[in-house]
């Protein structure tokens, strides 16, 4: 089990990876995507896996529980990510809206004469 | 726990297992996408129907404590199936059947995928 | 405890939402609440700040004990930077009022307020995790402060941005992930003090968390190779937006000076001279890209952006030797480095928007030229490390720091070389910006008094005292940090002193604070097996409640 | 005789997951891929409801439950897009 | 004997005070100016004079003000013979000069500003010579190197002048910087940056291993300060500065600092072999050029620069011989050189300022014309000829002596010899200086008609000239103050015995060799004129300006080159930095033993892992069509989900899957306004080195998870386990966890969320009112749709789902503490549900029948999560301290409220707004892309055939 | 007034039940908070669903309800069957029109579902105007004995219970 999660890991980080090395926004978008799948896994499993032993206290009974610790962390991360995602999306679509494609490299600084203070004014 | 229980849970646990992996196996054996839209929206249906009921029976026979929130699940699936379907059918047509390919609407409108419903200006676009 | 520790974190958190939800179409109140606010943060900050004095105090949220609760630590050295972000936040926000820049979007103060609130918060908070989470905060915030106003470049850049900073906070909770794995807690005294053993078998892990949040707070800061993204984005941001990421890198310096030092510092043979063997030559080429960058840089937010980075770089050298003295300089420097460039930020700001353009040609002199090129000459000594000003004695005390004999040489030559190579990027750039214009008008070539004839071809209205007094502000920080070097110094060795502290902080943190109400697990002493730790006994409720 | 049923049943779904697997990767049309999709859906929350008899134990409950709606959202989602584009418009 | 005296450290500072002075009074008019500014030094002089019995009765007087201790830097001042003999003439001198410029400069000139340059010099001049403390020393020695900046780029107009000054800047600059390593390794052997200190561990120091290198790197800005060989170039383009600041700067003071340097270090570095070889032979070389090309200028200016260079070559070699008498002529030569140099510049600038022209070729016979301004010329430049009865002829004769007795390499005459040879020269451009400007008859052809200037400019070099006589015809009147000096350098009590007539020394028959030659010279200059023009010689400036102009586009080649704007490229170094840099610390030692046992694979986690691997292969092939690889993304969310419930954390399969579902509802939004698809760009290679790398970096996570998956750690979460019910009085751990015990960093989570939304709403803003907003408009979104926007069925459908729906996320909502779920992803749910309406019925119809507004919903909760925290405070308990109870009313059975049920509201109300202000904010953009506006339900109701389904023009759009 | 407070209640009673179905236990409290939630849920969602359509002939339902239920299962194991043992070629699928006399969206809803559950046929897509139903069958002979079976078993019901 446990190398099947590390492996999962492995090959997410290696695919986001390989993503966010492209040169189009939305595919650095996905890239990413994956790679939050695969570091919350990683948090995760920073836990320890545990088969059917889910942090809700039973009243009935002495049980082992897997630990709460790392999936609280997790879901922070998750939802942190989520914030971040929308944000990298916004500003994506308005790279791409400002410009003609949605490259994610930027031109050679030295022929831009247009400075921070010309922009769009309230 | 009486035999008479486990058979009958086992008994649709397994029915469910069998429809499920038809359904499944219709969306690979069926030639053309409109064929395949009949398996899952089916047998899958009564797949986890069964599993369901399965459950159900489980808990109240084995553990013996009534548990009835799998219907909730059956419900969620009867009312999403058809509109499920009904939108990858139309995702199949708008790109793939030209409107003269189908039978015609038997209306003075035609299909809702290729024509404007009454009121709206029919030359848009 | 202490409750005015958190207020920092809670005065913007509270005052940001309503701002931006309430004030939302009323710029002047937003204005009002804004300056208000950062006004009460600052004077929390001094508080804070004299009350800073002694051993570190810890507040207990939640009123758990730690390590399972989370912390926050005020010691010398989060009371500093804590003052430092309030200074800086109020010079820049009294600019873009002055400015108006603050209306040329939406939601800037609040977006401001918010970032106040995370830059305080990952100074104060004494967790990992929480550290991860207030540095989403100050990023997400400064994401929304980085493309504010829009426009094509910015926009562009700030894509750029937000990219590399996600793959750093991914790599932050990648590193996490090991720590926890490794030494299961996240609470920083904690993780110091069950690191002072580490079985000799999972060193190796530990090393790989080291070395990772390295590289997280390396990109934060702008080390050599993970700085790439900082002119760009620097340079595009909004200038008094830039002024104000002048704390943003020193984020990442700090983050590095308390993990490096508390958890894997000097005397944990797990991490043993590893940090410093890779920070200190990263360090040296960051003094050289940001020199080159100086030197080679067509327009001045660049160039500005690029002797942040050198600034950055010699602060880092300090940093790497992980011994007292040599980290007072780097405090010193730390502190100096921010208001420089915020100077320069701010300054650039009242000269781009005269000169309508911030590349180095040649342009007809601007109203208040002969202002601005004294503001620029100074902020320009500054940033560069020329006497009289804080640069200068800054770089002196890095220099006599830096004594170890493998280190010294190559320390020293990177430090003053990268000083003239910037000095002669600065001088070329003032002279092209400020007195080749004199040539192109020669009737009026002199401008007999600073307050610039109208004959100079003004475009815009010269440059009030509210647009220029944050810019002379900064200035005179700088003027000030030279003055009192010597009691600000001692300051600063107490601090680098209980920096250096770990088993203070540690008793200060797990041995303070309110009672576990476990008897299995006390505070700071881990449950030894991991059985037990995995295990909670628990005594059933009269009922089980469904809702 | 439960474990035996239940196990049968998990290869049968989880073969079902492979052909949906295999649909999606080969479609050829994306109605197809949205079509396995929401069938890979519909095995899930089997599994996951399975799962729950053979741990006996009804907190993956929800999980299934939420599985369920989510599915049906987003899978409407994709066939807007192919339909309209703008999904909510 | 060494005497506390306060008032130096106010002669030091009397400059900069003084320096505020000009910039008040130059409204007053440029008389009042002038006079205010001369006040401070007048003063400074005064003061410092009243110290000269007590200096030349050997007294040394300090003080002393803590600035720095902790880097051994004090504000420490100490005035011994050498001090007093510099800080005289440079308050001395400043007093002409002030005088001087009042009339030299025109009323275009901002003479305040130039009061004010001149004074900051001064001061740091001042400092330099009075320093104890060699850091301060530094700084006074940098300052020295931007003031003069200043004043050489005066004239901001003049081209020249700004590359002057840049010039002047980078040399000098870069010797200060080489002086800095020098200094500190210097106090580093010393162990005291004290001056006396140094001075007095003179062995120390030369016994030392780092002697040589402190030794050169503080010689480097020694010598580029007194523009000695080969850094004498700057020092001639100075002159573009006006003529009073070359008379000061370039003549008596600062170019004299490196001088002052050598001799003030001269008892702590003097008396080696390495002292004397590369000292004197520098000194030497650079006086034989200097006056060599001296001969050939034209500029008056110009000449006397070089002959500057010339004479500090002298001193220069002069403090290199390292002997006492050699430093005594030093000294001697130190007086004298100010003394006619100074007078010269002025009279070059009483020249050109009558004549407008300072070329000898357009000047001559100019006696006639200004006779003051001849005599004081011909004196002073007869002196630096070196001939007697004038001061220069003295401190010449003494240098040729040493020269003498000088053994070079085991080699007796090379040194006189090269003396010699300068002395010719010297002698040469002299005479040229007289003869070719004064001399001759009377032309017409002046650019303006040349006669004496008023008293006020002739009076400071008629001063001068006197001294030169007084001092020539009796030299011992000097003696003290040559002694006071020459004591100070060289440690040890001197007495100098100056007087005009030796005898026949040796020294004497060089001299007039020299004399002679030298005339000769002057006599064949034409010819040799001719030869020097035609000889290829290296033009220092062209060459300086190569390398400047080279560095700057060499740095920008790299930048450009390294910091292109290729994110691609940064990420890339990014990820192969952290990969080796992970490798690396891993590999430094040994990993553990496992020591726990794995768990079994069952056929269902195969299959799961099968597809997780297969989707994301297919992701990476596929992700050209961005659609589907939206969709595949899709299935990672659900294996991922399904795995985590099966690894039982059921809460984070719920957030995961609904995070997951809303995340592809916003990425599919933003694809219908992105490019569909994305092009094949990069080359083979480029991709097979991304490959590796990712390969490189996933095996290395795998590695790492693995690695730490076979092992058992404590950990603290026994306590949460244990505490969650008693202490957080829930029974979901995670839940708890969340809202409790790290209740903190939800509230953060909520914040980031919050500003999320805040972000996307402010961007989208700036968006619709820049350029995009066109964009949208022109472009066509509407291609080859399906014609029914918003179907029947799905209406009907969702009229019934969305309470249902609903209704699930009060129940996940409510139950989170005890049972999986909570705020988080009951907003999802929620959202989700309205969500399924939007789509349904379309963003116009819903959001017109929406009363809550998002913006405020958002506030709301982090207000209410803040405020649930705060609420502890009244209890005198820490930020998010909570509080539950259990309540029972019969007949309904006992329920429990927590605080932390409020605070899970906050985040409730946060998530919901957050993610509704996202798809709001996304939707109003498609308004901007023309989309028409539907006034009803659905498409079309046969139940209502009457009701118009007409669709109405988006109302954003006009 | 009524219709204001309880827009719909058959709604409602389906939420309450839906909320016992979650707690999935039935105590006075929780019947209580579920009638509450059922209450107020609709009230919130009232704007949505702006008419109401009303529901006759309570038997007519259950025995429509039952009727579907045991097609379902039929059809279920005839495709099952078919999937498994007939060879693609021997599909004959079709696509027929079923036109509409129900005019309630709700009905035509339900009626589209009912197909889609039901042997060999999934409802594609409406006509512009509501007045037809596009349905494909897997596998048919008769295409005109499919929509009469279809009008007749499913529509004629729906009729007397929505209209
Ligand atoms: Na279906
Ligand atoms: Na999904």
């Amino acid at each position: 089990m446990e190398f099947v999660v590390a492996s999962s890991v492995g090959a997410l980080t290696a695919a986001g990876i390989y993503l966010i090395l492209r040169l189009r926004a939305f595919a650095v978008i996905l890239g990413l995507a994956l790679l939050s799948y695969a570091v919350n896994v990683f948090l995760f499993a920073s836990g320890r896996l545990a088969i059917n032993m889910p942090p809700i206290l039973s009243p009935y009974e002495e049980l082992t529980y897997s630990d709460p610790l790392p999936q609280a962390l997790v879901l922070t991360a998750i939802v942190i990510s989520f914030g971040m995602t929308a944000v990298l999306v916004m500003v994506a679509l308005g790279a791409y809206l400002e410009s003609e494609d949605d490259r994610i490299d930027l031109e050679d600084e030295a022929e831009e004469g247009d400075a921070p203070g010309e922009v769009s004014k309230l | 726990m009486p035999d008479y229980v486990e058979i009958l849970v086992s008994a649709f646990i397994v029915l469910g297992g069998i429809f499920g992996l038809v359904g499944s196996f219709g969306l690979i054996k069926l030639r053309d996408t409109m064929q395949r839209l009949h398996g899952p929206t089916k047998a899958t249906t009564l797949g986890i129907g069964s599993v369901l009921i399965a459950s159900m029976l489980y808990f109240y026979l084995v553990r013996g404590q009534v548990s009835f929130h799998e219907l909730l699940i059956t419900l969620f699936l009867f009312l999403t199936a058809p509109i499920t379907a009904n939108f990858i059918a139309k995702a199949y047509i708008t790109r793939h059947i030209r409107e003269k390919d189908l039978p015609a609407s038997s209306s003075e409108y035609g299909w809702s995928v290729y024509d404007d419903p009454p009121g709206s200006e029919r030359d848009e676009s | 405890m202490n409750h005015w520790i958190i207020a920092p974190v809670i005065l913007p958190a509270l005052l940001a939402p309503i701002i931006g939800f309430v004030m939302r179409h009323d710029i002047p109140l937003a204005r009002i609440a804004s300056l208000a606010g950062t006004g009460a943060l600052l004077a929390i900050a001094i508080g804070l700040f004299v009350s800073a004095g002694g051993d570190p105090q810890v507040y207990y949220l939640g009123d758990w004990p730690a390590p399972f609760g989370i912390v926050l630590v005020l010691d010398k050295l989060s009371a500093l930077m804590v003052l430092l972000t309030a200074v800086l936040a109020m010079i820049v926000l009294v600019h873009a009022v002055a400015t108006g820049w603050d209306a040329r979007g939406w939601h800037f103060h609040a977006l401001f307020q918010f970032q106040l609130m995370g830059v305080v918060g990952a100074f104060l908070t004494g967790d990992v995790f929480n550290l991860f989470v207030f540095f989403e905060i100050l990023l997400i915030a400064s994401y929304g402060l980085m493309i504010h106003s829009g426009g094509r470049k910015r926009m562009r850049a700030g894509l750029q941005y937000v990219v590399i900073n996600l793959a750093g906070s991914t790599l932050f909770l990648f590193a996490l992930g090991v720590i926890y794995a490794s030494t299961g807690t996240l609470n920083m005294a904690d993780i110091a003090q069950r690191l002072q053993d580490v079985p000799e078998g999972e060193a190796a892990l530990v090393r790989v968390a080291a070395m990772l949040l390295l590289v997280v707070f390396g990109l934060k800061a702008a080390l050599f190779p993970v700085h790439f993204w900082l002119p760009a984005t620097y340079s595009s941001a909004p200038a008094p937006v830039a002024a104000l990421f002048a704390i943003m890198t020193k984020v990442g310096a700090y983050a590095i000076i308390r993990i490096h030092t508390l958890a894997f510092g000097p005397g944990v043979e797990a991490t043993d001279g590893m940090i410093s063997d890779w920070l200190f030559p990263a360090a040296l080429v960051t003094i050289a890209v940001g020199a080159f960058g100086v030197l080679g840089a067509r327009r001045l937010m660049p160039l500005i952006a690029f002797s942040v980075v050198g600034s950055m770089g010699t602060l880092m050298i300090a940093i790497s030797a992980f011994e007292p003295t040599a980290m007072t300089a780097a405090l010193y420097y730390l502190v100096h480095s921010t208001f420089a460039a915020a100077a320069l930020f701010l300054l650039a700001d009242l000269v781009i928007s005269r000169r309508e353009t911030d590349v180095l040609s040649l342009r007809p002199a601007t109203v208040q030229n002969g202002l601005f090129a004294a503001l620029f000459f100074a902020a320009a000594i500054g940033m560069a490390g020329m006497p009289p000003l804080s640069g200068f004695l800054g770089k002196l005390m890095v220099l006599d720091a830096m004594r170890a004999p493998g280190q010294m040489a190559w320390a020293w030559a990177a430090i003053l070389i990268g000083s003239l190579i910037t000095i002669v990027g600065f001088a070329r750039a003032g002279s092209t910006l400020f007195w080749k214009p004199m040539a192109i008008k020669p009737e009026v070539a002199p401008d007999r008094d600073e307050a610039g004839s109208p004959g100079t071809g003004a475009r815009t209205a010269p440059a009030g005292a509210a647009q220029i007094a944050p810019t002379m502000l900064s200035i005179a920080m700088l003027a000030l940090l030279t003055g009192f070097a010597g009691p600000l110094t001692g300051y600063l060795s107490d601090t680098s002193e209980q920096v250096f502290d770990r088993s203070g902080y540690v008793s200060a943190v797990l041995d303070g604070g309110p009672v576990a109400t476990h008897p299995e697990a006390k505070p700071g002493t881990p449950s030894d097996d991991a059985a037990e730790a995995t295990e909670g006994s628990y005594a059933a409720p009269e009922d089980g409640e469904d809702n | 005789m439960i474990t035996l049923a239940l196990l049968f049943a998990f290869v049968c779904f989880g073969l079902g997951l492979l052909f949906c697997l295999w649909r999606i990767t080969i479609g050829p049309d994306n109605a197809d891929r949205i079509l396995a999709l929401d069938t890979m859906v519909i095995n899930v929350i089997a599994l996951l409801v399975l799962y729950g008899v053979s741990e006996g134990t009804a907190i993956y409950f929800e999980a299934s439950m939420l599985v369920a709606m989510v599915g049906f959202v987003s899978t409407v989602a994709y066939c807007r897009f192919i339909l309209r584009g703008d999904i909510i418009e | 004997m060494i005497e506390d005296s306060f008032s130096l450290i106010i002669i030091a500072l009397l400059p900069f005070l003084g320096a505020l002075v000009p910039g008040v009074m130059i409204r007053a008019g440029r008389n009042a100016c002038a006079i205010f500014t001369a006040l401070p030094t007048a003063l400074a002089l005064v003061m410092l004079l009243l110290h000269a019995p007590a200096v030349m009765s050997g007294q040394v007087l300090t003080a002393e003000l803590e600035w720095l201790p902790q880097l051994g830097l004090s504000a420490a001042f100490f005035l011994d013979g050498l001090g007093m003999l510099f800080a005289g003439m440079i308050l001395g001198v400043g007093l002409l000069i002030t005088l001087y410029a009042r009339f030299y400069l025109s009323g275009e000139d901002p003479m305040g500003q130039f009061y004010t340059y001149l004074l900051l010099f001064q001061g740091a001049m001042l400092g330099i010579v009075l320093s104890d403390n060699i850091l301060l020393l530094l700084i006074f020695w940098e300052l020295t190197s931007l003031s003069s900046f200043l004043l050489i780029g005066y004239w901001k107009h003049l081209p020249e002048g700004r590359q002057g000054a840049r010039m002047a800047l980078a040399v000098t600059g870069a010797g200060g910087l080489a002086m800095i390593g020098g200094m500190l390794i210097l106090g580093n052997i010393v162990g005291s940056y004290n001056l006396t200190d140094i001075l007095a561990a003179g062995d120390q120091i030369r016994a030392h291993e780092w002697y040589v290198p402190a030794l050169v790197l503080i010689l480097l800005g020694a010598f580029t300060k007194s523009a000695q060989f080969p850094f004498h170039f700057w020092l001639p383009h100075a002159m573009a500065a006006p003529t009073p600041v070359s008379a000061y700067l370039h003549s008596a003071t600062m170019v004299k600092a490196g001088v002052f340097l050598m001799a003030r270090m001269w008892p702590a570095l003097a008396g080696t072999p390495e002292w004397f070889y590369i000292v004197a032979s520098v000194g030497l070389i650079t006086m034989v050029l200097g006056a060599v090309i001296a001969l050939f200028k034209d500029d008056l200016k110009a000449l006397l620069a070089f002959s500057t260079v010339s004479h500090l070559g002298l001193l220069t070699m002069l403090l290199g011989f390292g002997t006492e008498a050699a430093a005594i002529a030093a000294v001697f030569h130190i007086i004298n050189h100010l003394t006619f140099k100074a007078a010269l510049f002025m009279t070059a600038g009483i020249v050109d300022h009558e004549a407008h022209t300072r070329d000898i070729k357009r000047l001559g016979g100019l006696a006639k014309l200004m006779p003051i301004t001849a005599v004081i010329g011909t004196i002073t430049a007869l002196s630096m000829a070196g001939i007697a009865p004038f001061n220069g002829f003295i401190s010449k004769e003494k240098m040729l002596e040493e020269a003498v007795h000088t053994v070079w390499w085991e080699n007796p005459w090379i040194v006189p010899a090269l003396a010699t040879l300068g002395a010719v020269f010297s002698v040469a451009y002299s005479l040229r200086f007289i003869f070719h400007v004064f001399g001759g008859k009377v032309r017409d052809d002046y650019p303006a008609k040349p006669h004496d200037p008023p008293f006020g400019m002739w009076a400071a070099p008629a001063l001068l000239t006197v001294l030169v006589v007084v001092i020539g015809v009796m030299p011992f009147l000097a003696e003290p103050v040559v002694n006071m000096a020459a004591t100070a350098v060289t440690g040890q009590e001197t007495n100098a015995y100056l007087k005009l007539w030796h005898g026949l020394t040796p020294a004497l028959y060089l001299s007039i060799i020299a004399v002679v030659v030298g005339a000769v010279l002057l006599l064949l200059h034409k010819p040799l004129d001719g030869i020097w023009r035609a000889a290829p010689r290296p033009e220092a400036k062209a060459i300086f300006d190569a390398l400047l102009a080279g560095a700057a586009r060499a740095t920008a080649g790299f930048t450009e080159l390294t910091h292109n704007g290729s994110m691609s490229r940064y990420l890339a170094v990014f990820v192969a930095a952290t990969t080796a840099l992970g490798y690396i610390a891993w590999s430094g030692s040994a990993s553990a033993a496992p020591s726990r046992e794995l768990l079994p694979i069952p056929p269902v986690v195969l299959v799961g892992w099968v597809l997780l691997l297969v989707a994301t292969a297919s992701v990476v092939i596929c992700h050209r069509n961005r659609f589907r690889a939206l969709v595949v993304i899709g299935v990672i969310g659900l294996i991922i989900s399904f795995g985590f419930v099966y690894l039982s954390a059921p809460d984070l399969a719920l957030t995961q899957i609904s995070v997951e579902t809303v995340t592809i509802m916003l990425l599919l939004l933003a694809l219908h306004f992105l490019p569909k698809s994305t092009p094949m760009e990069s080359s083979a290679a480029r991709r097979l080195r991304d490959g590796v790398i990712a390969l490189a970096a996933g095996a290395g996570v795998t590695a790492l998870a693995y690695g730490f998956m076979l092992r058992d750690v404590s950990t603290i979460s026994g306590y949460h386990l244990a505490n969650s019910y008693k202490g957080g009085g829930g029974t979901n751990v995670v839940n708890v966890i969340l809202v409790d015990f790290r209740g903190y960093d939800t509230y953060g989570e909520i914040i980031v969320l919050g500003i999320a939304g805040l972000t996307i709403f402010a961007l989208m803003e700036a968006l619709l009112n820049g350029p995009a907003a066109n964009k949208l408009r022109n472009t066509d979104y509407s291609q080859d749709r399906s014609r029914d926007r918003h179907p029947l069925m799905m209406v009907i459908a969702t009229r019934v789902i969305m309470p249902v729906a609903i209704m699930v996320g009060v129940y996940i909502f409510l139950r989170g503490h005890n049972q999986p779920g909570g705020g988080f992803v009951a907003g999802l749910v929620v959202s989700i549900a309205l969500l399924m309406q939007y789509m349904a019925s379309g963003f116009a119809w819903t959001q017109r029948r929406q009363q809550i507004e998002y913006h405020s919903m958002i506030g709301w909760g982090v207000v209410i999560a803040g405020l649930t925290g705060a609420g502890a405070w009244l209890g005198g308990k820490p930020f998010l301290t909570s509080g539950f109870d259990y309540y029972h009313f019969p007949p309904i059975e006992e329920f429990e409220l927590a605080t932390a049920m409020l605070f899970d509201l906050g985040v409730f109300l946060a998530v919901l707004g957050g993610v509704m202000l996202m798809l709001y904010s996304l939707s109003r953009i498609a308004r901007y892309a023309g989309e028409t506006v539907n006034v009803a339900p659905m498409d079309y109701d046969p139940s209502h055939p009457e009701e118009s389904q007409a669709t109405e023009p988006t109302e954003e759009k006009s | 007034m009524l219709t204001r407070l309880i827009p719909h209640p058959l709604l409602s009673i389906m939420l309450t039940f839906v909320w016992l179905g979650l707690v999935n236990k039935v105590t006075l409290g929780n019947l209580l908070l579920g009638l509450v939630l059922g209450l107020i849920i609709p009230m919130i969602t009232a704007p949505y669903w702006p008419d109401r359509p009303k529901l006759s002939r309570p038997f007519t339902v259950v025995r429509y309800v039952l009727v579907v239920l045991w097609d379902i299962v039929v059809a279920n194991v005839q495709v099952a069957l078919m999937i498994l043992f007939k060879r693609n070629d021997d599909f004959r699928s079709e696509w027929i029109t079923v036109p509409l006399e129900l005019t309630s969206p709700e009905a035509i809803t339900v009626l589209a579902g009912t197909i889609t559950m039901t042997p060999g046929t999934v409802s594609a897509t409406l006509s512009a105007d509501g007045h037809a139903i596009l349905v494909h069958c897997l596998h048919t002979d008769d295409p005109e004995g499919d929509r009469d079976r279809i009008k007749a078993r499913y529509e004629r019901p729906l009729k007397e219970i929505f209209e």
